[in-house]
């Protein structure tokens, strides 16, 4: 993978990479609107990064995303998602109820989607980046 | 009678063609396939109850009032997810097995466990 | 035959032709790149069947996620092929019982696309028509998803999170010299 | 405050503990303080998952069903957690074993698995447990697929990680098997979706009895069947667990073997009884005329193959399927004391299987080895553990006094009271197979010699305290089981008849 890749592959990634990045973080965003959410994002998210990788090798990825901060990553995300359960529990709701987590019942469902879709979003993007690591490590 | 069904029918025909091939082919990764092909057309079968003649798909507009039903669309969602998350672990444990045994092949795996037992017998 | 009719038969039949060929083909590489495109058909006919939440996953997912995985993997255990040597006969005898039972219970189900299917109007009125109100978005998927069965979502994120766990347990820290010897 | 949110903490103190315990500090160093830390921290969620499933079982029986309404969303349109005295009874079995394997675990563990994984192990543990309770208090048919397949995906894992190279293709064995258990699950619960537009349980039961001649609920109750009956391991469908046993680490072994199938067990009671109806199961479906048989080849077939097996733990796999084969006999009588007897004999089986692979697991950490050969001369090196082998053996047998006597003769008096002769000759029959295997491990520890070659060069000793303590409650509760039957038995009963209701 640490092949010098030619010029134009280079360019063209660094051109895709922020474009398919910045789509990734629309879909996150904007999954309220239309189809799209933090799985998708997620995944889109992932792809660009493994595009990176493919281009520019994995060694040089890893300097930018650490395995170590991926690997926080992963549990992160999943704990944002449980966290945001447990916070409903403290604030006098059931588990997972949003209504709780703000003044008015609607800001409560929009605050707690959010946060849970952005869970959602770091788990996968961090677990596709993680799955890619170790099979391209392993195929080494 | 064919209008009314077709969907499910062909569904079930893929359905079948995916299951076929886990159960018969020799080659793990075939079978992973065959899992994958299995399950996006019990996906199809979902999708397609969730269907509403001259709905629209559920996302709130104005102006619209037949809308598909959601709820398959979710349960989908996380099935497709559940069978990506299986399909990962499959080919992990396929890499690990290729390392050992240096084949996908089921059944050269299966001759080479045979002869494992063999001598285990032998020497024990 | 209007033209949506139209579309989902030649979609269908387009899948059905796909996973023939992918039954027959001995060469695992183009077995990948076809259950791709299975997948990218499928995603295809989720659209027309108005599910574009799934259909943008199962593209995603489906068509670019597994078929990357595949490759990966093929990548490396080569493309080394198998012959079957069992007999063919216990594996289509299941398929076919299997199929039966199927084809035997659609008979009793509600029509394709009836607006007064049991599906229709029990449960999923409310999160037609009260969702948005009682969530605030106007993608109904996503308030189904992440508010009312937002559980089974949470569900879902342990199943990506063991995966990604399972994955580093098999495949991490190979190079390392075993520590210790297998006892026989 | 937290009390009535007990049911909800039953699954969640687990599914957050998992992502803590892969983050734990050290983790995945060699550090032996950091694998330490993290078994630590593994037990003390199971202990607790365990005091929660305590104070949820107090309620129950106090105040009867616990419903909580996950996100505050009324069921049908949000996810409800329902729990009966069966979801109970079950949830105090997976967390009690838990436990036990939990405070056994750490030596054999560290020798068995690498170091810098362990830490990520507990993890696996932990999700695996959360997937087994999640399945036992939901009331919500899809809810059940997901968490079935959590607990799924950590068991392949976990199964993948034992020391033969065996292990790898027994996981993958399981995980195709498994998933296309679950894919049938799928399509049953697709089905009666389809048919009710529901998918809460309850909501299910109550409109299923109008829906009797449909076909697409045939086919419904089919695919369900065969997709649990994959899970459970059910002849003609048990061909991944024994090679799944057998090469598991030997911790994981004792956990699945107590808890994986007799959750899946658990599915089947909820859905034949619960979901459907006892009469809807046998009066209008006629299960007990495919159950009864496959039960009584189960134990006939799977408890002579075990007769000649050499490799132990492969062994008391085969009896574990033998042993579901007792359970689903109890199911298929059809009649109350049938299905007590199959719940309660799920119960013993736990207690006195989970002993037995926990004994594999001392001599697997002294000796390394699981063959039969190796036993000779074990009764003298290793006292405690052949001991326990031999007393959960009787258990296993149903000698008189033990836990396993108790469940035996209620499902003989069952089969009786049915007039149904040829399954309690094979209660019986069983029971003498039984005595067969386990008198060739008998023998071979105590009246063989061991062959000089084999032990030159190491003492084998006793194991570990800390492993032959919780081998020992387990020996203890196989004889208090077999004479107090006051909870197992009463527990059982109010379960079922609840259920029945």
């Amino acid at each position: 993978m640490n092949k010098k890749r030619s010029l134009i592959l280079r360019e063209a990634c660094n051109l895709i990479v922020p474009a398919v990045l910045l789509y990734a973080l629309y879909v996150q965003f904007h999954g309220d609107y239309g189809p799209g959410g933090g799985f998708q994002a997620g995944v889109i998210f992932a792809a660009a990064i493994i595009l990176y990788a493919l281009v520019y090798g994995r060694k040089k990825t890893q300097k930018i995303f650490p395995a170590s901060l991926v690997r926080y990553l992963i549990s992160i995300g999943l704990l944002l998602y449980a966290g945001v359960g447990v916070a409903s529990l403290f604030m006098g709701g059931n588990y997972l109820d949003y209504n709780v987590l703000a003044h008015n019942p609607q800001h409560g469902q929009h605050l707690g989607i959010f946060l849970i879709e952005l869970g959602v979003g770091i788990t996968v993007a961090a677990v596709m980046i993680m799955i890619f690591y170790m099979l391209d490590e392993y195929a080494d | 009678m064919f209008a009314d069904y077709y969907n499910y029918w062909v569904a079930i025909i893929l359905m079948m063609l995916g299951f076929y091939i886990v159960i018969s082919d020799a080659n793990l990764i075939k079978k992973i396939i065959g899992l994958s092909i299995f399950q996006t057309s019990v996906f199809i079968l979902f999708i397609s109850m969730s269907k509403v003649e001259g709905g629209t798909a559920p996302i709130l507009a104005e102006g619209i009032t037949t809308y598909s039903n959601p709820l398959p669309h979710v349960l989908i969602l996380t099935a497709i997810v559940v069978s990506v998350a299986t399909t990962a672990l499959g080919l992990a444990i396929i890499a690990r097995i290729y390392r050992e045994y240096g084949t996908v092949d089921e059944n050269i795996i299966h001759d080479q466990d045979e002869e494992d037992e063999d001598n285990n017998e032998a020497t024990g | 035959m209007d033209i949506q009719t139209i579309l989902d038969i030649s979609l269908l039949t387009l899948l059905a032709v796909t996973a023939v060929i992918l039954l027959r083909l001995q060469n695992l590489l183009a077995a990948v790149l076809l259950s791709g495109i299975y997948s990218l058909l499928s995603a295809a006919l989720f659209v027309s069947l108005d599910a574009v939440d799934v259909a943008f996953t199962e593209a995603a997912v489906g068509a670019g996620l597994t078929t990357v995985l595949l490759l990966g993997a093929i990548a490396i255990t080569g493309r080394e092929q198998s012959v079957t040597r069992h007999s063919k006969l216990l594996p289509i005898a299941v398929t076919t019982v299997t199929a039966a039972a199927l084809i035997y219970g659609t008979l009793d189900m509600p029509k394709f696309g009836d607006p007064m299917a049991p599906i229709h109007t029990y449960v999923a009125p409310r999160y037609i028509e009260m969702s948005g109100e009682e969530i605030g978005i106007p993608n109904i998927v996503t308030s189904v998803l992440a508010s009312y069965r937002s559980y089974d979502t949470l569900g879902e994120v342990t199943v990506v999170f063991t995966a990604a766990i399972g994955v580093m347990l098999l495949l991490g820290g190979l190079r390392k010299p075993k520590n210790k010897e297998k006892n026989e | 405050m937290l009390t009535q949110h007990l049911a909800v903490l039953q699954v969640v103190v687990p599914l957050i503990s998992a992502p803590l315990c892969a983050l734990l500090p050290l983790a995945g160093s060699e550090n032996k303080l950091g694998n330490k830390l993290a078994w630590l921290f593994a037990t003390l969620v199971s202990l607790t998952t365990f005091i929660i499933a305590l104070l949820i079982a107090k309620e129950v029986s106090d105040h009867g069903v616990i419903s909580y309404q996950l996100g505050g969303w009324a069921p049908p349109w949000g996810i409800e957690y329902r729990i009966d005295h069966l979801s109970a009874y079950i949830l105090l079995i997976v967390s009690a074993i838990a436990c036990i394997t939990m405070l056994a675990a750490q030596k054999s563990v560290e020798k068995e698995i690498a170091h810098e994984k362990i830490s990520l192990f507990y993890s696996a543990f932990l999700l695996c447990l959360t997937g087994l309770l999640g399945v036992v208090v939901t009331g919500d048919a899809f809810n059940i697929f997901v968490f079935l397949e959590i607990s799924s995906l950590s068991s392949y894992v976990l199964i993948a990680l034992g020391n033969d190279r065996k292990a790898l293709t027994a996981s993958y064995q399981y995980l195709i098997m498994g998933t296309i258990g679950a894919t049938f699950i799928l399509i049953g619960i697709g089905l009666l979706y389809m048919l009710t537009g529901t998918l809460n349980i309850v909501d299910l039961q109550q409109r299923i009895p109008e829906l009797l001649s449909s076909r697409t609920l045939h086919a419904a109750f089919a695919f369900f069947t065969v997709g649990i009956s994959l899970k459970l391991a059910l002849l003609p469908l048990h061909l991944w667990l024994p090679n799944a046993y057998a090469y598991a680490p030997s911790m994981i072994t004792v956990f699945l073997s107590a808890t994986a199938t007799k959750v899946s067990l658990y599915i089947l009671f909820r859905f034949f009884f619960g979901l459907f109806s006892n009469e809807i199961t046998f009066e209008e479906f006629h299960l007990d005329k495919i159950l009864i048989p496959l039960s009584i080849l189960a134990i006939l077939i799977a408890s002579s193959v075990a007769v000649f097996q050499n490799n132990i733990k492969r062994m008391f796999a085969y009896s574990s399927v033998a042993q579901i084969g007792y359970m689903t006999l109890g199911i298929g009588l059809a009649t109350k004391s049938g299905s007590i007897a199959g719940m309660l004999h799920l119960f013993n089986h736990a207690i006195i299987k989970g002993g037995l692979f926990l004994a594999m697991a001392c001599i697997v950490f002294r000796t390394g080895s699981v063959q039969l050969s190796n036993f000779a001369g074990l009764g003298k090196r290793m006292p405690w553990t052949m001991a326990a082998i031999l007393l959960l053996g009787l258990g296993l047998i149903g000698v008189p006094f033990t836990a396993g006597f108790i469940s035996k003769w209620y499902l003989l008096i069952a089969a009786l009271e049915q007039n149904n002769w040829l399954a309690a000759t094979v209660i019986v029959g069983g029971s003498l197979l039984a005595v067969m295997y386990i008198w060739k491990i008998i023998e071979h520890a105590y009246f063989k010699i061991p062959i000089s070659s084999a032990s030159e060069g190491q003492v084998i000793s006793e194991a570990p305290f800390t492993m032959l303590i919780p081998l020992w409650i387990l020996v203890a509760a196989n004889f208090y089981f077999g004479v107090n039957t006051s909870f197992s038995y009463g527990f059982a009963n109010t379960a079922i008849n609840t259920l029945f209701q």
